[in-house]
């Protein structure tokens, strides 16, 4: 903990950054901080309630982030995916960004206590399943001591699985009664860190692709559109499922995404920005058993 | 009802192959299936996944995807982009629900009128034996699961800071099968 | 508000026999938009254009939709056609209802009714036409051609002759490449210098060609018809304009030992030299690295060791101070012709390459291969055109000629074939029987591949006529073994070993790309191939263009070539570049894709699917001026319309003009509850 | 990583002085290895030519009890043992279905993890600690004046596919392993030609003819010595060698690449199983004893005229010191030079 303070410390008094983005400890759970004033470095916490993908903050078209001035940001091995999605594809240069890594032993499903909890299979987060990257790849600092193997969850891919052994019309129905809920609010989307878009499709009029009435047919529009987009992209860090207000199951339509890119094409999304994303690039002998 | 069904597809062709192999069909006199229109694009790579969902919306029981063969792409590389793209929205449609043998995706050369006229015929065959897709597009008058779809905020205790706090309770969603499509309520736009 | 007009065509009864056009005229007069709608016997005869020219007059159609048969057959007809009575050709469609309609079908209701939906389809999208101006593109009617071996002077005489000026490059100091090197050329037997000194000559000395030998290329900026390109001139040490050629400096030169690269090693030049006689220009370049002179300076003498040259010099050419120079020339269009190098196939090899040391190549004296060879049998050769063996100046007396070295083998070599093997080795054992009358010549082969003019006739005559022992099969394994050259290989016909003691082998090894291929390839945005070899922009129908408009592929640098090839190659490209110069301004279809820089996230999915890196970035600015930002620009020049980049740009900002996004929305809607 | 280690069928019998070199190295070189429990017969050189499944199974089974014993690398010393196991390791791994079918013959799980090392492959990799012992040993390398030719058979580095580990045709791996023992590999032309293998008995003469146009290679390209890493080879050209006529020419001792190395970490001879030869190697012991011993001379000779001269200088130092500077330091050396 000290460690990281410390680390933000040393670069604000130094200079470096005139911002560090982190989290601090909240009534409940913990919530995103904007550190400028290097007295402040001591709320800066890194738990199991560290949930968020601070990345997003990285997103050049947050002015109201730019304008603090250039950033240090603490990530976990899920978040520096997500920064490496964003250098891939050019929405920020390495320099322009200061990376705090923090060794991490897997986060909260829904942290609202005022202290850590203690990670079990009940309480960890399904997205830490199976974690690659418990210490984050490319950063500028490295703070925490190594962490161990998160509990073991469910895993998404038993849910994933179970929808797929569905007929298609009852694949329809499930996703129906969800998606009906849907009230396109978008949260979706602006919680995720590659849904970076100057101007989203969705507000494109001219011509109107996605219906952006709230009902199914509209909101089918909508997350096929969003999840195409991230086929390939996707970090998993499941910001957008615990953004929505009304709890339609994004992660497994993310989820389903990871492993066909990766059945069809062997990809798993990478914390390396050298490693071309699958959609947009090609080989000659892709699997083409779906064409005639 | 399903005996008078006639399938509405729709098929977006690449301009060099398909859609001169579509012509060759027509100047040999293959006799094929009328029940497909053509909608032209210079090239697979500039084919949409929007498209294919539009079409549906549209009401189209059935959609046809199709191309030059691998190494014949007139613009050298698209059709290879094309099958990574497709490659990936036919899993996501098929997860969503669609079922994807109402998708047809074929590379038809500009010498293969036979198979044009077969990729026609089979594709509306499945898709006469499926019955129609009018679901995908009568999902718009789909019922909004019952009570207010913000009871999961007023259930959640209240919020400190920040969206991020409370935690989804669509968890439960999450458990197949569970047949909230029946529920009655409020019905949509 | 639009005012379309549609013209349905019967086709005499092409159409008319299973689709009612008049139903078809009426359904669409009543649809939205739609001002006109007629039918016709021959929509595409010239009363039928006129009915289209009149009524674009009389309604002031803002649109034209003509139902008759495939773009592909009478597009360009109409278009000319609305075009002449003023109305901009690209908003005139066809609507395909012979093809893919009358001809396919034979039920009438339903025909028709698809008729109808065809139509519709196509008005909703002629709805959303726009009017487009063809593209016309400046082009700087000079070309460059980067080689100047055969295919680079026949693309250079070529481009020239028909009126334009050329800028030559070579990297060597003479032009002339390995065609010069070479005795005798296949199937004819004609000395290789003979035919090509002429054309040599005749490209220096012609008025509208500019030669930069001794040269490379540094950089290239730009696109079709207006390419920058930057040429570094090697620092040479004599003046190109004061030399004339004398070679006195040579005669003076005291370091003589140097291994000769045009002879292939086999003989010696001065470190001051012209690669030979014939050489064009006749001007000698100074070989630092082994002038006794500069190695004194590099050692960090006080005083220069030598100057022998410069002092011979009468014309005081020399000068020991001439640093590398760049010149910058404006072209409209690029030949590459780099041509090939040989496997060198010895013990040590770079990554990625595994030799094959048990040859003994580069060990063993007297196993050489093909070019030395022809070095061997050339009269300006080394051993003046007698066959004398490398180690002791002996006349072998059993010569082994190896094919297929390096070449299709992908385990160990190239997985292709390196094509001009058999020929040339055919050629060999005729040139070594013609000059060793009581020789043996013993050729191992796995194939004979002499597809080609009077090509199988000639290896024909080198084994009936010429007496050339050929054994179909591979050798596994060559070593000196005291006097002799040991050479183990396998008879598959017979299915025996064979050990053959030979007194030199000759062995063809691959042909590959010359080295550097890959960083010319980068600065010319030409993609290559896992061996090296540049890409063509289709295999079968544009085989000497490449995806980057306006540079051109000739000879050995695409795939291995021969002579004639080469030739034909060279003279394509030239076809290619007058065509594109034929006129003031390159003219191109309007289809192309347009960036809308407000959306534009600068993500650059676009970049990464365009065949033709038609993509640049562009800096945004703040008000201040201050770089803010990056978003994508479609170089209209290089852009060729196939809309890979609309479909992955994920917010939908960039356009396909003439396959709008709008257009393909209103097509598919128009099919809503058809 | 930990090793397990198969010998096979000739590493306990026929090659004994192979396996004791072997184990000998391997203390030295601090490397540990367990020997398969309850190993069985590679199938070389028959199996395989019976039965697919067989020749695959046999070896496959060893591996399996490797797997066991939870070893991720097993070395096999035998070049027809390793070929068979790295055989049947790449068999299981191509060929759809063979897995399945191994397991059922097995009946005992196979995961096919295990890599399967030759000796040349595993002494590469230590090359650099070999030669970092031959450059710490006190007394100078005995090996500086020996050439030797590395012969490899047919076995160790074919199929390609298989084995892998170097070139098919010119591989250079044993050289590397020779180098490091501070010793000369000679460029020779028959490493990989085949020396009659299994046909020693069958067909003794042909194995005559081929064994002896190696060793006559060997001479002729300047070999003291021939190093091979294969029992058989080994037999053939050293059993079989009092058989050939060599016109008079001087026997050509053959040796194992692990007795090599021995001799150049300084081990015991009784270690190494020199005397197991049939080839008698003492003239060739002897004459390299004899190099050492001289250069260990010359060594001496050099290190008493440093001694001297440095007692001189210091001595000069003195006087220079008492005579204000004086030519002591001219005379000094002369008094060093023996």
């Amino acid at each position: 903990m000290t460690e990281l303070q410390d680390a933000a410390r040393r670069l604000l008094e130094e200079g470096t950054v005139q911002v560090v983005i982190g989290w601090e400890a909240g009534r409940r759970g913990a919530r995103p901080v904007f550190v400028t004033d290097s007295a402040d470095c001591d709320r800066l916490v890194f738990d199991a309630r560290c949930v968020h993908d601070l990345a997003v903050f990285l997103n050049p078209r947050r002015s109201q982030v730019a304008g603090l001035g250039k950033a240090a940001v603490v990530v976990k091995g899920c978040d520096a995916k997500a920064v490496a999605g964003l250098l891939r594809e050019s929405q920020l240069g390495r320099d322009d960004v200061v990376l705090i890594g923090v060794r991490c032993g897997g986060v909260a499903a829904g942290p609202d206590g005022a202290e850590p909890p203690a990670l079990t299979a009940e309480t960890v987060a399904a997205r830490c399943h199976g974690c690659d990257v418990r210490e984050p790849a490319g950063v500028d600092v490295l703070v925490g001591a190594p962490q161990p193997e998160p509990p073991v969850a469910p895993t998404p891919d038993e849910r994933v699985a179970a929808l797929d052994a569905l007929s298609p019309a009852e694949r329809l129905a499930f996703w129906t009664a969800e998606l009906a809920r849907c009230t396109q609010c978008y949260a979706c989307r602006q919680a995720c860190p590659l849904c970076y878009c100057e101007r989203c499709v969705v507000e494109k009029s001219e011509p109107q692709w996605v219906e952006t009435s709230p009902h199914a047919r509209g909101n089918f529009a909508w997350h096929l559109t969003r999840a195409q987009h991230l086929a390939g992209r996707c970090v998993g860090c499941g910001e957008c499922e615990r953004a929505c207000p009304v709890g339609i199951p994004l992660g497994l339509i993310n989820r389903k995404l990871q492993q066909v890119v990766y059945q069809l094409y062997g990809y798993t999304v990478s914390d390396d920005p050298a490693v071309p994303a699958p959609i947009g690039a090609y080989a000659v002998d892709d699997t083409q058993d779906f064409i005639r | 009802m399903e005996a008078s069904f006639e399938p509405r597809i729709t098929a977006f062709v690449c301009n060099w192959c398909t859609y001169t192999g579509a012509d060759l069909a027509g100047t040999s006199r293959l006799p094929m299936a009328s029940n497909v229109r053509i909608i032209r694009l210079p090239c697979t790579g500039r084919i949409d996944h929007l498209f294919v969902a539009k079409a549906f919306e549209r009401g189209a029981d059935g959609v046809i995807v199709s191309g030059c063969h691998p190494a014949d792409c007139h613009y050298t590389a698209g059709n290879y982009h094309a099958r990574r793209r497709f490659g990936v929205f036919r899993e996501l449609l098929s997860f969503l629900g669609v079922d994807p043998r109402r998708l047809t995706f074929s590379w038809v050369s500009a010498s293969e009128g036979g198979k044009w006229a077969d990729v026609v015929n089979e594709t509306v065959a499945r898709v006469r034996e499926l019955g129609p897709f009018d679901a995908y597009h009568r999902l718009a008058d789909a019922p909004v699961p019952d009570g207010d779809p913000f009871a999961a905020l007023e259930s959640a205790t209240p919020r400190a800071d920040g969206a991020g706090e409370n935690e989804p309770s669509g968890v439960h969603a999450s458990e197949p099968g569970r047949g909230r499509a029946a529920a009655t309520g409020g019905s949509g736009a | 508000m639009s005012r379309i007009g549609v013209f349905v065509c019967h086709c005499g009864e092409n159409i008319a026999r299973t689709v009612d056009c008049a139903a078809v005229a009426d359904a669409l007069r009543e649809h939205p938009g739609v001002v006109r709608a007629e039918d016709y016997k021959y929509m595409c005869s010239d009363p039928g254009q006129q009915l289209v020219k009149k009524a674009i007059e009389e309604d002031g159609l803002t649109g034209v939709v003509v139902c008759a048969c495939s773009p592909h057959m009478h597009e360009t007809t109409f278009r000319r056609a609305a075009a002449q009575a003023g109305l901009n050709p690209f908003v005139v469609e066809m609507a395909n209802i012979r093809e893919h309609c009358s001809w396919i079908h034979d039920d009438r209701e339903r025909a028709t009714a698809k008729a109808i939906d065809i139509g519709r389809t196509i008005v909703e999208k002629v709805k959303q036409d726009r009017p487009l101006e063809t593209i016309r593109i400046p082009v700087t009617k000079r070309a460059l051609v980067i080689g100047g071996g055969i295919a680079g002077i026949q693309a250079a005489l070529d481009i020239a002759d028909g009126g334009h000026e050329v800028v030559l490059v070579e990297k060597e100091a003479s032009i002339g490449g390995h065609m010069s090197q070479l005795s005798e050329t296949f199937p004819t037997l004609d000395c290789s210098q003979c035919i090509l000194t002429p054309r040599m000559v005749e490209a220096y000395q012609h008025p509208r060609i500019t030669l930069h030998t001794w040269s490379e290329i540094e950089k290239v900026d730009g696109y079709i018809g207006n390419f920058t390109v930057t040429i570094r001139k090697k620092a040479r040490s004599v003046d190109e304009n004061l030399c004339n050629g004398c070679g006195d400096c040579q005669a003076a030169c005291p370091s003589r030992k140097v291994a000769s690269e045009f002879d292939a090693g086999l003989g010696k030049r001065t470190a001051i030299s012209t690669p030979f006689p014939q050489a064009v220009p006749n001007i000698p370049v100074l070989d630092r690295a082994n002038c006794t002179l500069f190695k004194g300076r590099a050692k960090g003498l006080a005083k220069d060791a030598c100057g022998k040259c410069k002092e011979a010099c009468l014309k005081g050419a020399i000068d020991y101070d001439t640093e590398d120079t760049f010149v910058t020339e404006e072209v409209g269009a690029i030949v590459v012709a780099t041509g090939f190098q040989l496997y060198d196939i010895g013990r040590e090899q770079p990554a990625g390459l595994k030799g094959y040391g048990e040859y003994g190549y580069g060990e063993v004296p007297d196993v050489i291969d093909g070019l030395q060879f022809e070095r061997l049998a050339s009269a300006s050769g080394p051993t003046g055109g007698e066959i004398l063996r490398p180690s002791d100046g002996a006349v072998p007396r059993t010569v082994v000629f190896v094919k297929c070295v390096g070449s299709r083998d992908p385990e160990k070599g190239m997985s292709y074939c390196s094509k001009i093997c058999c020929m040339y080795t055919a050629k060999h054992t005729m040139l070594y029987k013609h000059k060793v009358h009581d020789g043996r010549a013993v050729v191992f082969y796995m194939d004979i591949r002499a597809a080609g003019k009077g090509y199988d006739e000639f290896s024909r005559r080198a084994i009936e006529e010429d007496g050339a022992e050929y054994v179909r099969g591979r050798v596994s394994r060559i070593f000196r073994d005291g006097d002799v050259v040991k050479v183990w290989g396998y008879d598959t016909l017979s299915g025996r070993q064979v050990v053959i003691d030979a007194d030199m082998v000759v062995l063809a090894t691959a042909v590959r790309p010359q080295p550097g291929i890959a960083e010319l390839a980068q600065k010319l945005s030409v993609s290559y191939d896992q061996d090296g070899f540049l890409n063509e922009a289709h295999p079968k129908l544009r085989p000497v263009e490449t995806n980057t408009a306006g540079v051109y592929l000739a000879g050995a640098c695409q795939a291995p070539r021969d002579i004639p090839e080469s030739v034909a190659m060279a003279s394509a490209t030239a076809a290619k570049v007058l065509g594109l110069f034929s006129a003031d301004e390159l003219e191109r279809d309007p289809s192309v894709a347009l960036v809308n820089e407000r959306t534009c996230s600068g993500c650059f999915h676009c970049e990464r699917v365009c065949p033709y890196g038609a993509v640049e970035h562009r800096d945004v600015c703040d008000m201040e001026g201050h770089v803010c930002g990056h978003v994508a620009w479609v170089n209209p020049g290089v852009c060729q319309g196939c809309g890979t980049c609309v479909a992955v740009c994920p917010s939908k900002s960039v356009e396909l003009a003439g396959f709008t996004d709008s257009q393909v929305y209103a097509e598919i809607n128009a099919l809503a509850g058809w | 990583m930990t090793l397990a280690y198969y010998p096979g069928c000739s590493m306990h019998g026929t090659s004994r002085e192979y396996e004791e070199s072997l184990l000998a190295v391997a203390a030295a070189l601090g490397l540990d290895f367990a020997e398969i429990d309850d190993w069985s017969c590679c199938g070389a050189s028959s199996a395989h030519a019976a039965d697919h499944l067989l020749g695959v199974a046999l070896p496959a089974r060893n591996l399996a009890l490797a797997e066991a014993q939870g070893a991720d690398r097993v070395l096999a010393p035998c070049a027809a043992c390793y070929n068979r196991l790295s055989g049947a390791a790449h068999a299981v791994a191509e060929e759809p279905g063979l897995a399945a079918r191994v397991r059922d013959v097995l009946e005992r799980p196979f995961a096919n993890t295990v890599k399967v090392l030759s000796i040349v492959e595993l002494l590469r990799g230590l090359a650099p600690a070999i030669e970092e012992r031959v450059a710490a040993r006190l007394e100078p390398d005995p090996l500086a004046h020996l050439s030797v030719a590395t012969y490899w058979g047919c076995l160790l580095v074919r199929p390609p596919l298989a084995t892998g580990f170097d070139d098919a045709e010119q591989p250079t791996g044993m050289d590397e392993v020779v180098a490091a023992c501070g010793a000369r590999p000679v460029r020779w032309n028959m490493a990989v030609e085949c020396c009659g293998g299994a046909f020693s008995i069958a067909r003794t003469s042909s194995v005559l003819r081929l064994s002896r146009a190696i060793i006559d290679d060997a001479r002729r390209c300047g070999a003291d010595a021939i190093v091979a890493a294969c029992p058989l080879c080994h037999a053939n050209l050293d059993f079989r060698q009092s058989a050939m006529s060599m016109k008079g020419a001087p026997p050509m001792p053959v040796l194992y690449i692990t007795q090599l190395v021995g001799l150049a970490l300084g081990l015991p001879l009784d270690l190494l199983g020199f005397d197991r030869h049939f080839v008698d190697t003492q003239p060739l012991l002897a004459r390299l004893a004899d190099d050492a011993r001289r250069a260990a001379a010359g060594a001496a000779e050099r290190e008493a005229a440093r001694a001297a001269k440095a007692a001189a200088r210091a001595q000069a130092g003195a006087a220079a010191a008492t005579a204000a500077g004086g030519g002591g330091e001219r005379t000094a050396p002369a008094g060093a030079v023996p």
